[in-house]
This record gives structure tokens, C-alpha cells and sequence, in this order.
């Protein structure tokens, strides 16, 4: 036989995506992380079925929880699918974070402004300018990408560092609450400026139907618009777009101005939201987590959805973890670690089917 | 210039390469890394296991040279690790890569648990007697510690690698295309895990040097999103080595001089100085990303996309 | 029957079988080469012809089946292992890294190791021996598709190869570079060198091979001496039934207003080390077809990006379309004119690789077909435009939904000549319409394209296969070096001249002169 | 009975080696003390902002008895929770609001200061003193102030350099903050940040260092001066008894010395005696309430007289305290 028999498990492209599979395979991959998280958990000393249970159930058995999850997730959503429209048009916007707090700066100062006054117009006035907010700031490396080629990669990360350092310095200065023995927060926002909360008990926030807006208009620019036909060619093929006449500037702004207007919300509805008032910070990192949760929603909108709420489950098991069985952050670090590599992993079987040796050959041998 | 003067100027400069060592160990890492097209976004997560592992060998063993190895190590591991799941599993590159930060700091921290609050001893600066004492250029060139020459010596090994070697054109080849590489017969996902491993191996070493030299000591979450700038400045450098190690330098550099300003009592908010930096990056980025042209010929065609030999 | 005085056979293929998902790419093929003969392997487009000798060239493995070199069973498990046993490749779609120079592709491509500077010199050496003339410090992306197929020619020859693959190495070359490449095989042969040849040119074949071996699906259909065949006969094989050749409807050249004009149109290339378009003038006209010809990269590439409104030009009246100043507009308001382009890149520029055949009918007809509304994508036109694509230029697929990188080569150029077509063009800019594209799916296009004529279409066609220009051109200009020659009626000259002017004789040829500008 | 549940809200990693590693070492002394009688449980590196208000809800919602919440950006959330969870009792570390069930703690971390200060304006040859704030807020401020009087106290000539590296703890920027001081001059480093970063470049350098937040002496064995501590233990401890003798109220307790809830480490031997006497007379002063660190008169950077000779700064006053005495060196951000 020229051959030798093989029987190392390979990959062998489908040839199309499975359909089956993309809906299997998330499944797949919890059950795995079940499977290894609670052999870890033992290992760990701890009762793996009580530490999976706390982690994974007991966050959603109340309202209150569920309330939670949500309130967590929206940023997580607005961020990402915003996000996902760029990735898609290869514009690879990693500065979400920095857009979000200029949202928050933008929309904060609107509130702060109108402290003294009353009126419906507050909240939307804060809305708009918090996405003004976020626009400028992604308006940035667009400006440096499309007019000096800069990398739009790094521009945006660094971006993100002086957003902090500039909400850092409105509120250690001339944005502090006067009554607040200069500790550096703000004033806690006038009721009017405060989004209403969607369910008595809960911190359920108007910003979620924020976020569910998102993914409907996402969806809707991706599947129907001939812009998303743009932005997904232009991230496909750059040089079939230069055929079409799709101009690669447009794409870059595009992406930009919409990710900085979705992040710029998400900054302003946690101002506006959970938090109330401006604070040196005003995000845990949501700009970050929401390029992981972007991919892991494989850049499509309802998929980022779910995503989010994954995400936003796994920091509150963790913490209901530590709370209720004495977990360290760092053990919810390493299975939040595994969880995601699973559900990455599991990917690959939409694409390709895993095959043992040789089938056909053996066949006929 | 006065001797006073010039020690101070040397102290700066030699407070600059000194802060620029984790940040262009871990760049350096990335761009091999990158330069066989594949994109590892989990650097903060490698150093700071690496810094761990560094930390815990020396502790235990009292070797700091079994520390850097055990660093290297680990840092390889994690690579390893991202390394199988992005090239033989077909994942998506960022993805994976932000998943393996979010790993890497929960690991760091676990094992790490038992190590806080304890010390090693500071590795030794290299010291030549008279040679060192010369002003300005005496510590500066004579007496920096081990890892500063050690950087130098890298970023001058991997320049050569890519400009000269033929194993280097072959990892330039693979990142550049790897279906004309594999059509030809290189064995492509072989040769990127190797480049993903020697990231690893750099990106350990860089965090190494933070719990061992820099500030010997280990501190959950102490690499304070290094990782971050050191990915940022393979793109500043458009995948060129001395660029990189110049990127940091400039970052580092500047990361001093702005403290320094602070000391000297300008009358700026400190924020305001801490931003500098961020910004002189970018407007170095902007100087020289003019020609695009340039920066199309360094950069890897293929990174980031997944490959299967396959199809 | 091999007995023991015959050398054994250079290469046995014995029930090589290859599948894909989807797609049985090889069935059981054999085939024997013998040392010192050049074999031609024929087929039409996704007849399995570039699988089967990836296979023998180790960078594909064949599910079943047996490969004997020299009589001895050997397995071919890496290309370095084919070059070790003496077999070099060239590949239809190059295997070239567009950031690396000359030398350092080649280096890549041998087993050999030497310093890249010795190298360097063999490579210009052998290149200029071989009439294939490369400058080793070159970069890939700065070279036209002609010059980089030169590379994989040198590449091979270089390693002084026992059997040598050759996957249509001369669709882009001109007929005195393809000449003398045949002029180099055959020198090879004569010194004991077994080439494996596959090329859709038939007439090629016939002068250059002493035995063919022909694919069908997979299957191998038949063998014979391409010598005693004519092409005709050969295409039939290839294709099963009667091979109709492109024919004019109508008798005549009816020429009309012109369509596009561009007159002095001097561009600076976007590449670094591209050609400057110098002083450029051309008409079209409708009802006619002109065809330009030329050796690649003498300033085609940026001619069509100039034309298309990809480089958009300074000088706005440089070019007209329909009477109309473009210069400074882009692909979109051109089309809208009635332009209709089709590039010479099909992956890639032409088709989106990774989308469905309904979304690269979208590509790029959004304006003309109006596809698109108030912003908003009508699935129903754009499926209804792609199966009318499919249909009227008989593509070969499994429907709308497959991904363009599905098809073969020859069926997407019918798609995306199709997709252009089907617009209803003005005028219709062409590029290379039918590279690697096999007989049968070549007389379909350059039937589509006199059809377009007849119909009162201007159509331009920028070629290096002068037999196709002299097949279906009006007139015919000459690009060297980035100018033009002006235009002459095709019937008035011979592919000789034009082979004169294609290496850069312009000024001897002044009897062009009167035909300038008519 | 059940064990009383004691819930603890950290900002930081308790990995940190700085202000939440203190306070689980209080937490971990309350189960020391206390043993089957409690159950502590924790949640580490929350987020100031919106994850802060859940965490302490949870606590709140599982019906712990006491939570303590440890960081200032919890002052508005655990308000909130604590007008939820009546039942809970909460304890704020250095805010300033308070409700029935919300009483709030900090330490006059400012004594230990003059203290250090003392010591400082004694050992110091160049007259500098440089300083490495986190961020300037009123308590980094205060520290600054207490440092800066006590030492031109006993030195006039002293000058603080002051360098803040926007951040609680990144060890490296501590660590460049420090040569950067040492390059200009200043030959006894003190710092407002977490890592004993600070510390390690003093012993490097051979100037003189402190240590903050717990005992340093191992990261500088030779310059290591002496060590402001954090003792959170026997205040948990009192507040833990007081809810299991069902005498918990809300309360505002701002303890130094005197309470325990400063400690100062070992003296370094090289430290000449009467330096040392210097220093323990200003601590059993401060500790004995005859001494006050903010006594009059002060005046600020500016040479305006804010404090009149014979009066001195009241809780209110340094519990908002944004502006430099004189001494200092460069503005502070308005
Ligand atoms: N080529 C097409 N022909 C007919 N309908 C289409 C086509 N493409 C998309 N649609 C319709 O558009 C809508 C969205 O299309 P699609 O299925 O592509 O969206 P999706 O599954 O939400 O996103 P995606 O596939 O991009 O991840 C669906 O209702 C689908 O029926
Ligand atoms: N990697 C692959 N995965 C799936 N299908 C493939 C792959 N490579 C080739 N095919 C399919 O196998 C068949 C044979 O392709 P092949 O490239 O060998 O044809 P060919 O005879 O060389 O055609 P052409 O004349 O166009 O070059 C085609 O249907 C093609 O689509
Ligand atoms: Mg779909
Ligand atoms: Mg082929």
C-alpha cells in the first residue's frame, strides 16, 4: 500500500456550513464545560454538582438575578454588536472601551448640566449626546485610519487609555459633587436624568431595550442593507469592493461612527442606569469583554445576544461562587477560561466533520 | 554639561531601557508570533503567567535561572495551548486569544496564592568596575542588568532572523500565504505553532522580568495591561524588530519623562501628563504610517485568518 | 509490456482515486509516462486534471491507489519528497508570496540551499537562457500575472527536474515567450526529461505532445496522439459531444458612435514598481470589437484599473463614456453610463470567494439591475438575476446558493461574463475572458461576446491570446511599455506583426499611423 | 444557633499585597477568633459602578448579618442596598454616608503619617521627600500634609515632591515613580499606593524608605525606615461581637492609634535614638490626644494662613481636604 493506515482523528471540510451544527454545538461545548468544570471543581476540593448548580443555576432563580443578568449583558450586547459590524468590514475597532466612557462623559455632562432642571427632554438630550460622545471618539482613529493610514488597531487602544484619564480628572475635578468632601464622584443624577428602571425590585433598565433595539437594527443592516452587503465584502475581499465601486473609507467610517454611537449608549445607560452618577469608573472592562463576546456570537446579532448573556452569566456565577462556596476569583477565572475554549473549539465542527483513518480506503481493503 | 547633569541624564536613560525591557521582550515575542500570521491577542495572559511561574521557581528552588526557564515554560504552555485550539482546531485567532487572557489571569492568581507577600532577591546588575563608572555612558552601556542586554541581543537575533536566515523567510512565507506555502510543501501548521511557542516563550520571559527583576515580587494582576502596549507596538512597528524595541524605548521613555515632570512640579494635572504616552504613540504612529505602501510589505497578509490544509 | 530492456516507466499511476465532499475528483485513474516524452493531459474545467497532479506532486493525498517511479512503489507524502525524487511542478494558480522578492520565492520552492545571492544569479542566468528574462530583486506584487508565471517556470528548471508538471503554464504568455518555452521542453525531452502538460490550447498541445491522456468527470475517457488528432476532434473528446465554434451572426462590422474614448491619458501606476501609463488614445465604438494585445504586465493592469474607475485620473476629460467625461468618477457612476467590466482577476476582484453566487451577482449589479432600493437589498431580484445568469450562461453548479470559490475556473468566468452581459452594457470592458478556461467553455464566451456585438455593443478585450483576439476583434491595438499603437483592423494584419509590435517594435511599424483615430 | 454571617466586599484582588489583602487578613483574624461561632465569605476585584451594587445585594438578598464594603466607590451602592436589606447591618470603609443600617469606618491613617514625617524630616540630608500618590483625593491628600508639617516640624527646610501615578497598584509605575523621585533628589521615598515596589528601589538605591498598608520590612530589610499598618482585626472583631450582643449601631468611627486601627512596625536600628524618641513622643502624643498632627498654625502653598495658631483642623476639614500645605511641591488638580 503506498498508504499508511492512519487512525489520528482528522478534520474534513463539510464544504458548507452544517446547519444542524450551529445550533449543536453550543450545547456541545457547555457539556464539555460541565463535565471538565466539575471535574476541576473536585479536584479543587469543592462538591462539583453544588459548585456547577451555583454557578450556572442559582444566579437565574430569582428575579432580582434575572434582572441582573440582563442589566449586565447590555452593555456587554451594545458594545459587540457594534463591534461585529466593523469586524465583519475588517475594521478592527478594539477601543470600545474608550468609546463608552466618552458616552458616558458626553451623556453624564448633559445630566450634570441640567442638575437643577426637570423635563422629559433630559434623558433623550443625555442618549443623543452620550452616542455623540462615542462617535467622536471613534470619529478619531477613523480620521487617522482613513486620512494617514494609521492603524486603526492601536490607535483606538491607546484612545481608550485617555478616555479614562479624562473622566479620571472631570471628576477628581471641576465635575465632583460640590456636598461630596471632594471625593472624586459626581453628583448622583436628578431623577430626571436617570433611565426607568422596566420592573419594580430589579434593576432592569430601559438600556435593555437599548440593547434589543441593537440587535434588531444589527440584524436588520446585516441581512438586508446593501451597506452590510458593503461592509461584508469589503471585510471579505477588499479587492472585489474596489471592483464594485464600494469605497473602503465609508466602510471605516461606517463601522466606526456605529460602533462609537452603539458603545457611546451603552456608556451613557450605565451612567444613566445602575450606576447614577459619574465615578472615576464607569465600566469593569465592557469594551473589552465585548470583542470576545462579538466572536463568540460569531459577529451575527442574535448570536451576540446570546453571548452576552453567557458572559454576564459567568460573572455573576462567579461571583455567586465565591459568595456561597469560598471560590476564589481566580478558580471562576480559570473556568471561565474553559468555558469559552470549549465553546470556541466546538466551532470547528460546523465546518468540518471529525473522520478516524481513512474510510473509503479501509472500505475497500 | 555638568557630571551631575549627565549622571542624571544617564539615570533617565537607563530608568527608560529598563522599563522597556517587558514591554519589547513581549513585542518581540508577538511579532514572530504574528509574522507566521497568526494574531495572539492573549499576551497580558502569557506574561502574567509567566511572571508567576518565575516568581514560584525561584522562590522555591532559590534560581533565578531555573525562574526564567520555568517562565519560558509556562509562557510556551499557554501558547501551546492557544496554539492547538486556533491551529488544529481552526478557532477564531482573537477570540481565542482574549479567552486565553481571561485563563491566564485566573491561573496566574491561583497559582500565585501562596506566593503573595513573599520576596526573592533582585538580580544583579552587570557590573565591569571602572568601566561602569564612566559618566553617562558607564550605565548606560556597562551597567544595565542581564535582561537589558539580553532584549537587545533578541531584537538583533530575530532582525536577522527575518532579514537573513532561511528559516526566517520560510516563517515570512507561511504568514504571508500559507496555501502557496503548504502547496509547496511546508508544513504549515508546524511551523506556526513554532512561532506561537516562541511568543509564548518571550511573553513568559517578559513577565519574568517583572516579578523577578523589575519589581521582584509577585502581585495578582501585576503586568497592569503591558501586554496591551506590547501588542500595540508590533503594529507601531509595522513587524520590524528594531522598530519594536524603539517603540518601547519611546514608550517607556516617555511613560519617565512625564513623571519626572510630575516631580519637578509642572503645573499640569498628573492625568493630563499620564495621557502623554498614549498620544505620543499615536502621533508617531501617524508620522510614519504615511506610506502605506511600506507598511503592506511587512505586514502578514494572511494573519489572523484561519488555515486548513484542507481547504 | 514492459520488458527487461526497456527502462521501466518514469511515473505509474495505477487507481488513483480522489473524493471531495461533494465531488469525485478522480476516479481510479491510471496513466503511465514514459522518460523523454511529453504527455499531455486534457479535460474540460473540473475534469480533475490539477488534483491529479497535486496528488503525484505530494501535496494532495490520493484516497486510494498507487504511484511507481522508475518501477518502484513510492509514496509522496510532501512536495520536498516529489522534488527529491526529481518531480517539479508548476501550478496553475500560483503558489507565489507577493511580499517576497523573486530570489526569495524561488529559494522556498527548491530543496537546494544556497546563499540567496549565487542563487540570485542562476535564476537571472537560466531565466535569460530559457527566454523567460526576470529581475531576481523584484518583488511578487509588482509583477504582472505573465512575469510570475515566468518564476514558476524558473523555479522548476532550476532543480533540473526528471519529470517536470507543467499546469497551463502558457495561457499568459505570448506566442514568441510560449514558443520558446515549447523550444525548452522540447530540449528537456531530448535530454531524458518526462514533462506532464495540461493546457486547454489545443493547438499547443497538438504541436508539443506525443500523447494524450484525457478526463472527463474524473474518469479517464481515452488516450491518443494528439499529432494525428485534430483540435476539433480532441475538444470532442474532452466534452463528449459537438464543439461549436464562435461565429458572427451578422456579416460585417457595423460601427456606430464611439463608446468610449480616451485620449492622452498619461497615469501614474499606484504600485511602486508598476508601469506609468504614457499619452494613451483609443475609441470604441459600438458594433465593434477591439482588441488589445500584449505581453503582461506592459501596463495592461493599470489601463483597466484607469478604465474601470478604480485609479481614478486627474484629468476628467481624459476619458469618455457615451460621450460623457469620467475621468474623475469611479466604478459605480461609470457603470451607471452603461460600462459594463469584467477583470482579469476572477477570485478574488471579479467574485467574492466566500460568497454565494446570488451575493456576487449583487456585486456588481446593484445599479443596472436595480437590486437595491431605498437602500434595502431585494432578495427576489438578486436570486431571480443570479438563476438567469446560471441559465443563460450555462454554469456549471449546484445552484445559486454555492460559494463563487465552488466553481471552477471557467464556470465562474462565464458567470461574471454573464453577470456583465446581462446588464445590457454600452460598452464591456474584458480582461484575459478566457484564461485557463477550457474549448468548449472559451467558444461559449467569445460567442457571448460577438452576440454583444451584434447587438450593438462596444466591446473592448485586452488579451495575450492572439488567437483570440484574431478570432473575434475588429481592430486590434499593441501595449508596450505603457503606451499604445494605434488601432488597425484586425483582417489587415497578421499575428506576426502583432508579435513584432508586442516586443516593443512601435516605431518601425508606422504604417499603422493612418489608422490612427478613425 | 447559625453561625452569624459576616459578607465582605473587596475593590482590589485580595492578592494585592496591599489594601484588600489587609482587609481579608482582618477577615481572616475574625475567623480566627470567632471560629464555627461565623461564616465569612467574600467577592474580590469588584468593579466600582454597577457590578458593586449587585454584589453587595447578594449579600444582602442570602441574608448575611454584617457586610462590610471596602472602598470608597461603594459609599452610593451600598446606600442603596442597605435601604433594601434593613435586616442587614453594613459597614462603609472611608465614606461619609450613614443610614440606620449603614454605619461607616476608616482609619486616621494621617497619624501614622506624622509619625513617618517626624522620622523623615530627622533622617533626610538633600531635604527632599518624595512622595507617590495614587490619586489626589482628600485621604492621599491628607497623608501628604501630615507627612509635610511634621516633617518641617522638626526640619523647616523640607521640601515633598509629590508624583502620582494614577493608579492604586501597578508596581511598575510604582517602581519608576520612585527612581524618578530618587533621580531628583529626594533621598527617603514614601507612597500612597499598595505594592512595596517603592520599597524594593530604596533598598536598590540606598535611600530611605516606608512601608504602607501592612509591614514592608522584608522587601526593604536595610532601608525599610518603619511601617504604617493597616489593622482592620480587632475592629472587625468589636463590630462582630457587638451584632452577636445584639449591640450593633450604626456608627461613624475613625480611629488612629488609640483605637489600634493604625500600627506602626518595628523601628529600623539604624534610626539614632533620639530621632526614634522623636518619633514615639509625636505617637504617644497623638495617641495620649495631646498632640495633633493639624494643629495651628498651618499655612498652605500659597503662604495663605488657613489654620490660626492655637486651633486646628477639624474631621470635617480633613475629611474633604483638597489643597497643599506649604512644604509641598507642585498643584494640586481642581
Ligand atoms: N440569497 C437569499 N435568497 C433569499 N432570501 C435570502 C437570501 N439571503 C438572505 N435571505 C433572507 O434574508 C433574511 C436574512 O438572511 P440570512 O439567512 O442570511 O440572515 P441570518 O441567518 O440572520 O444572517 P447570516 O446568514 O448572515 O448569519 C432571511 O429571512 C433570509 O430568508
Ligand atoms: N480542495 C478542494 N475541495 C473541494 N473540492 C475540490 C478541491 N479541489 C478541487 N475540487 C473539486 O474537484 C474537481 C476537480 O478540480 P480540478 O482543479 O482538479 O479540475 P481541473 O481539471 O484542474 O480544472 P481546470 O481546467 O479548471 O483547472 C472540481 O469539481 C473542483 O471543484
Ligand atoms: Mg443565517
Ligand atoms: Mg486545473
Amino acid at each position: 500500500m503506498a498508504h499508511k493506515p492512519s487512525f489520528m482523528p482528522r478534520l474534513e471540510p463539510r464544504g458548507h456550513a452544517s446547519p444542524s451544527m450551529v445550533y449543536l454545538t453550543p450545547l456541545l461545548a457547555l457539556v464539555v464545560t460541565l463535565l471538565a468544570g466539575g471535574l476541576l471543581f473536585q479536584v479543587l476540593g469543592f462538591n462539583a454538582p453544588e459548585a456547577l448548580y451555583t454557578f450556572f443555576i442559582s444566579p437565574l432563580t430569582t428575579a432580582y438575578g434575572l434582572g441582573e443578568l440582563v442589566v449586565k449583558a447590555t452593555p456587554l450586547a451594545l458594545c459587540a454588536i457594534g463591534l461585529a459590524l466593523g469586524f465583519r468590514g475588517n475594521v478592527w475597532n478594539i477601543g470600545a472601551e474608550g468609546q463608552l466612557t466618552f458616552g458616558a462623559i458626553f451623556g453624564g455632562g448633559v445630566a450634570l448640566a441640567c442638575y437643577d432642571m426637570e423635563g422629559w427632554w433630559i434623558l433623550p438630550l443625555m442618549v443623543v449626546a452620550g452616542m455623540v460622545g462615542g462617535m467622536l471618539w471613534g470619529a478619531i482613529p477613523a480620521f487617522l485610519k482613513t486620512r494617514f493610514h494609521a492603524s486603526e488597531i492601536l490607535v483606538s487602544l491607546m484612545l481608550t487609555y485617555v478616555a479614562t484619564l479624562i473622566l479620571s480628572l472631570l471628576v477628581h475635578g471641576p465635575w465632583r459633587d460640590p456636598e461630596g468632601f471632594n471625593f472624586p464622584e459626581s453628583r448622583i443624577f436628578s431623577d430626571s436624568a436617570l433611565l426607568p428602571v422596566l420592573l419594580a425590585e430589579t434593576r432592569l433598565h430601559f438600556g435593555a431595550l437599548f440593547a434589543l433595539a441593537a440587535v434588531v437594527g444589527g440584524w436588520f443592516i446585516i441581512a438586508r442593507t446593501f451597506v452590510g452587503f458593503q461592509i461584508k465584502v469589503m471585510g471579505l475581499t477588499p479587492a472585489a469592493g474596489g471592483y464594485a465601486g464600494f469605497s473602503q473609507r465609508k466602510v471605516v467610517w461606517l463601522s466606526f461612527l456605529v460602533s462609537g454611537a452603539l458603545a457611546g449608549l451603552a456608556g451613557v445607560s450605565e451612567v444613566a442606569g445602575p450606576i447614577g452618577q459619574l465615578q472615576p469608573t464607569v465600566s469593569p472592562g465592557y469594551g473589552f469583554t465585548a470583542i470576545i463576546v462579538a466572536f463568540l456570537g460569531r459577529l451575527h446579532p442574535v448570536g451576540i445576544l446570546l453571548a452576552a448573556l453567557l458572559m454576564a452569566l459567568s460573572y455573576l456565577g462567579g461571583e455567586a461562587v465565591q459568595i456561597g462556596m469560598g471560590l476564589p476569583l481566580a478558580v471562576t477565572g480559570v473556568f471561565q477560561g474553559m468555558l469559552l475554549f470549549f465553546l470556541l473549539a466546538s466551532d470547528v465542527l460546523i465546518r468540518y466533520r471529525v473522520r478516524f483513518g481513512r474510510p473509503q480506503q479501509e472500505a475497500k481493503a | 554639561m555638568s557630571i551631575e547633569l549627565l549622571d542624571a541624564t544617564a539615570l533617565l536613560l537607563v530608568a527608560m531601557m529598563r522599563a522597556a525591557v517587558p514591554l519589547a521582550l513581549a513585542a518581540l515575542g508577538e511579532l514572530v508570533t504574528e509574522k507566521s500570521g497568526v494574531l495572539n491577542l492573549g499576551v497580558e495572559g502569557m506574561m502574567l503567567t509567566g511572571a508567576v511561574a518565575a516568581f514560584a521557581a525561584t522562590v522555591s528552588t532559590g534560581s533565578m535561572t531555573f525562574g526564567l526557564l520555568a517562565a519560558m515554560l509556562a509562557g510556551m504552555a499557554m501558547a501551546l495551548l492557544f496554539g492547538f485550539l486556533t491551529l488544529y482546531l481552526l478557532t477564531n485567532q482573537v477570540a481565542t486569544g482574549l479567552a486565553l487572557t481571561i485563563f491566564g489571569i485566573g491561573l496566574s492568581a491561583f497559582v500565585g496564592q501562596g506566593f503573595v507577600g513573599q520576596t526573592v532577591e533582585p538580580m544583579a546588575a552587570v557590573s565591569l568596575g571602572a568601566l561602569s563608572q564612566i559618566p553617562l555612558i558607564g550605565k548606560l552601556v556597562f551597567g544595565q542588568d542581564p535582561m537589558v542586554y539580553l532584549t537587545l541581543a533578541l531584537t538583533g537575533v530575530i532582525w536577522w532572523f527575518f532579514a537573513r536566515a532561511r528559516a526566517g523567510l520560510v516563517v515570512r512565507a507561511v504568514g504571508e500565504s500559507p496555501h502557496a506555502a503548504h502547496a509547496i510543501g511546508y508544513p504549515v501548521r508546524l511551523i506556526r505553532l513554532g512561532a506561537v511557542l516562541f511568543g509564548g516563550a518571550c511573553c513568559g520571559l517578559a513577565g519574568a522580568y517583572l516579578s523577578l527583576v523589575y519589581t521582584p515580587m509577585w502581585v495578582e494582576g501585576m503586568t497592569a495591561g503591558r501586554g496591551w502596549i506590547a501588542l500595540a507596538l508590533v503594529v507601531f512597528a509595522t513587524w520590524r524588530p528594531w522598530r519594536a524595541l524603539l517603540g518601547a524605548w519611546l514608550f517607556g521613555g516617555i511613560t519617565i519623562i512625564q513623571l519626572h515632570v510630575q516631580g519637578m512640579g509642572v503645573d499640569l494635572p498628573s492625568q493630563v501628563l499620564s495621557m502623554l504616552p498614549y498620544l505620543a504613540t499615536i502621533v508617531v504612529l501617524v508620522l510614519i504610517s504615511r506610506d502605506s505602501t511600506r507598511i503592506r510589505l511587512n505586514a502578514p497578509a494572511s494573519i489572523g485568518k484561519v488555515f486548513h490544509p484542507e481547504g | 509490456m514492459q520488458t527487461d530492456q526497456l527502462p521501466p516507466p518514469r511515473l505509474q499511476l495505477r487507481r488513483i482515486d480522489k473524493r471531495f465532499p461533494g465531488c469525485h475528483a478522480n476516479k481510479a485513474v491510471s496513466l503511465t509516462l514514459q522518460p523523454g516524452e511529453i504527455h499531455a493531459l486534457l479535460g474540460e474545467n473540473g475534469a480533475g486534471k490539477s488534483t491529479l497532479v497535486k496528488i503525484v506532486y505530494g501535496v494532495q493525498q490520493a484516497d486510494s491507489g498507487e504511484i511507481l517511479w522508475d518501477g518502484q512503489p513510492v509514496h509522496i507524502g510532501s512536495p520536498a519528497q516529489a522534488r527529491a525524487l526529481g518531480i517539479g511542478m508548476v501550478f496553475q494558480h500560483f503558489s507565489l508570496f507577493e511580499s517576497l522578492t523573486v530570489t526569495e520565492n524561488i529559494a522556498l520552492g527548491i530543496n537546494a540551499r544556497e546563499p540567496l545571492e549565487d542563487l540570485a544569479t542562476r535564476i537571472a542566468e537560466v531565466s535569460q537562457r530559457y527566454g523567460l528574462p526576470l529581475d531576481p530583486q523584484r518583488h511578487v506584487h509588482d509583477l504582472s500575472v505573465g512575469e510570475r508565471q515566468r518564476v514558476e517556470i524558473t523555479r522548476c528548471l532550476l532543480q533540473n527536474p526528471r519529470l517536470l508538471i507543467m499546469d497551463e503554464p502558457t495561457s499568459v504568455l505570448t506566442p514568441q515567450e510560449a514558443d520558446t518555452l515549447f523550444e525548452t521542453l522540447r530540449r528537456l525531452r531530448d535530454e531524458g526529461c518526462t514533462i506532464l502538460y495540461i493546457s486547454h490550447k489545443l493547438e499547443e498541445i497538438r504541436a508539443l505532445c506525443s500523447q494524450a491522456t484525457v478526463l472527463r468527470a474524473g474518469d479517464v475517457v481515452g488516450s491518443c496522439d494528439p499529432r494525428e488528432n485534430s483540435a476539433r476532434a480532441l475538444a470532442q473528446m474532452m466534452i463528449g459531444t459537438e464543439l461549436k465554434t464562435a461565429r458572427s451572426s451578422i456579416s460585417g462590422t457595423r460601427r456606430g458612435e464611439a463608446r468610449l474614448q480616451v485620449t492622452n491619458l498619461s497615469l501614474g501606476s499606484l504600485q511602486p514598481f508598476g508601469v506609468d501609463l504614457k499619452d494613451i488614445s483609443l475609441s470604441v465604438h459600438s458594433g465593434e470589437i477591439v482588441g488589445i494585445a500584449g505581453v503582461a504586465g506592459n501596463g495592461q493592469n493599470e489601463l483597466m484599473a484607469a478604465l474601470s474607475g478604480e485609479h481614478r485620473s486627474a484629468d476628467h476629460d481624459a476619458i469618455h463614456i457615451n460621450g460623457q467625461p469620467v475621468g474623475r468618477l469611479g466604478p459605480k457612476r461609470r457603470r451607471d453610463l452603461g460600462m459594463g467590466f469584467v477583470p482579469e482577476e476572477r477570485l478574488g476582484r471579479g467574485a467574492v470567494p466566500d460568497l454565494s453566487l446570488a451575493d456576487n451577482a449583487l456585486l456588481s449589479g446593484y445599479g443596472r439591475q436595480a437590486l437595491v432600493s431605498r437602500g434595502l437589498i431585494s432578495f427576489r431580484k438578486v436570486n431571480a438575476y443570479a438563476d438567469r445568469i446560471i441559465q443563460a450562461f450555462n454554469v456549471r453548479t449546484h445552484g445559486r446558493r454555492a460559494e463563487a470559490r465552488s466553481l471552477s475556473g471557467g464556470n465562474l468566468q462565464k458567470f461574471i461574463i454573464g453577470r456583465e452581459i446581462l446588464q445590457k452594457p454600452k460598452l464591456l470592458i474584458c480582461a484575459q475572458p478566457t484564461w485557463g478556461v477550457d474549448a468548449g467553455a472559451a467558444a461559449q464566451i467569445h460567442q457571448a461576446l460577438l452576440d454583444l456585438r451584434d447587438q450593438g455593443a462596444a466591446v473592448l478585450v485586452v488579451s495575450q491570446d492572439l488567437d483570440e483576439l484574431f478570432t473575434i476583434a475588429d481592430r486590434i491595438a499593441v501595449m508596450c511599455h505603457g503606451r499604445l499603437s494605434s488601432l488597425r483592423a484586425a483582417r489587415e494584419t497578421t499575428v506576426e506583426q502583432v508579435g513584432l509590435l508586442m516586443g516593443g517594435l512601435f516605431d518601425s511599424a508606422d504604417e499603422w499611423e493612418d489608422d490612427h483615430g478613425a | 444557633a447559625d453561625p452569624l454571617k459576616v459578607g465582605f466586599v473587596y475593590v482590589g484582588p485580595v492578592g494585592d499585597l496591599g489594601w484588600s489583602y489587609q482587609h481579608d487578613v482582618g477577615r481572616k483574624a475574625l475567623e480566627a477568633h470567632f471560629g464555627d461561632k461565623i461564616k465569612t465569605a467574600y467577592v474580590e476585584d469588584v468593579a466600582e459602578g454597577a457590578d458593586a451594587e449587585r454584589v453587595i445585594a447578594q449579600f444582602g438578598q442570602q441574608g448575611y448579618d454584617l457586610v462590610f464594603t471596602t472602598s470608597f466607590g461603594f459609599m452610593n451602592p451600598t446606600l442603596k442596598v442597605a435601604k433594601k436589606f434593613p435586616k442587614t447591618k453594613f459597614e462603609h470603609a472611608t465614606g461619609y454616608k450613614t443610614a440606620d443600617n449603614l454605619g461607616i469606618y476608616d482609619a486616621r491613617f494621617h497619624e501614622g503619617r506624622a509619625v513617618i514625617g517626624t522620622i523623615a524630616g530627622h533622617m533626610t540630608k538633600t531635604n527632599v521627600i518624595g512622595y507617590i500618590g495614587s490619586f489626589p483625593i482628600p485621604e492621599v491628600v491628607r497623608g501628604i500634609n501630615a507627612v509635610t508639617l511634621a516633617a518641617r516640624k522638626v526640619n523647616p527646610n523640607v521640601q515633598v515632591k509629590v508624583i502620582w501615578v494614577n493608579s492604586w497598584y501597578d508596581p511598575g509605575k510604582e517602581r519608576e515613580a520612585a527612581e524618578t523621585l530618587i533621580a531628583q533628589g529626594a533621598d527617603i521615598i514614601t507612597q500612597h499606593t499598595d505594592s512595596p515596589a517603592a520599597v524594593q528601589v530604596a533598598e536598590e538605591k540606598g535611600v530611605w524608605a516606608f512601608g504602607q498598608a501592612s509591614d514592608m520590612a522584608k522587601f526593604g530589610p536595610k532601608r525599610l525606615l518603619t511601617s504604617i499598618i493597616d489593622d482592620w482585626s480587632g475592629y472587625y472583631i468589636s463590630r462582630v461581637q457587638a451584632v452577636m450582643d445584639g449591640k450593633w449601631k450604626a456608627e461613624t468611627t475613625w480611629g488612629g492609634f488609640k483605637a489600634g486601627m493604625v500600627k506602626l512596625g518595628a523601628l529600623n536600628p539604624a534610626i539614632p535614638a533620639d530621632v526614634q524618641k522623636a518619633a514615639m513622643d509625636v505617637k504617644t502624643g497623638i495617641e495620649g490626644g495631646t498632640l495633633d498632627p493639624f494643629a495651628g498654625p498651618i499655612k498652605d502653598q500659597d503662604g495663605k494662613e488657613r489654620v490660626k495658631a492655637g486651633a486646628a483642623l477639624t474631621d470635617k476639614d480633613l475629611l474633604s481636604m483638597d489643597w497643599y500645605v506649604e512644604g509641598v511641591q507642585g498643584k494640586l488638580p481642581k
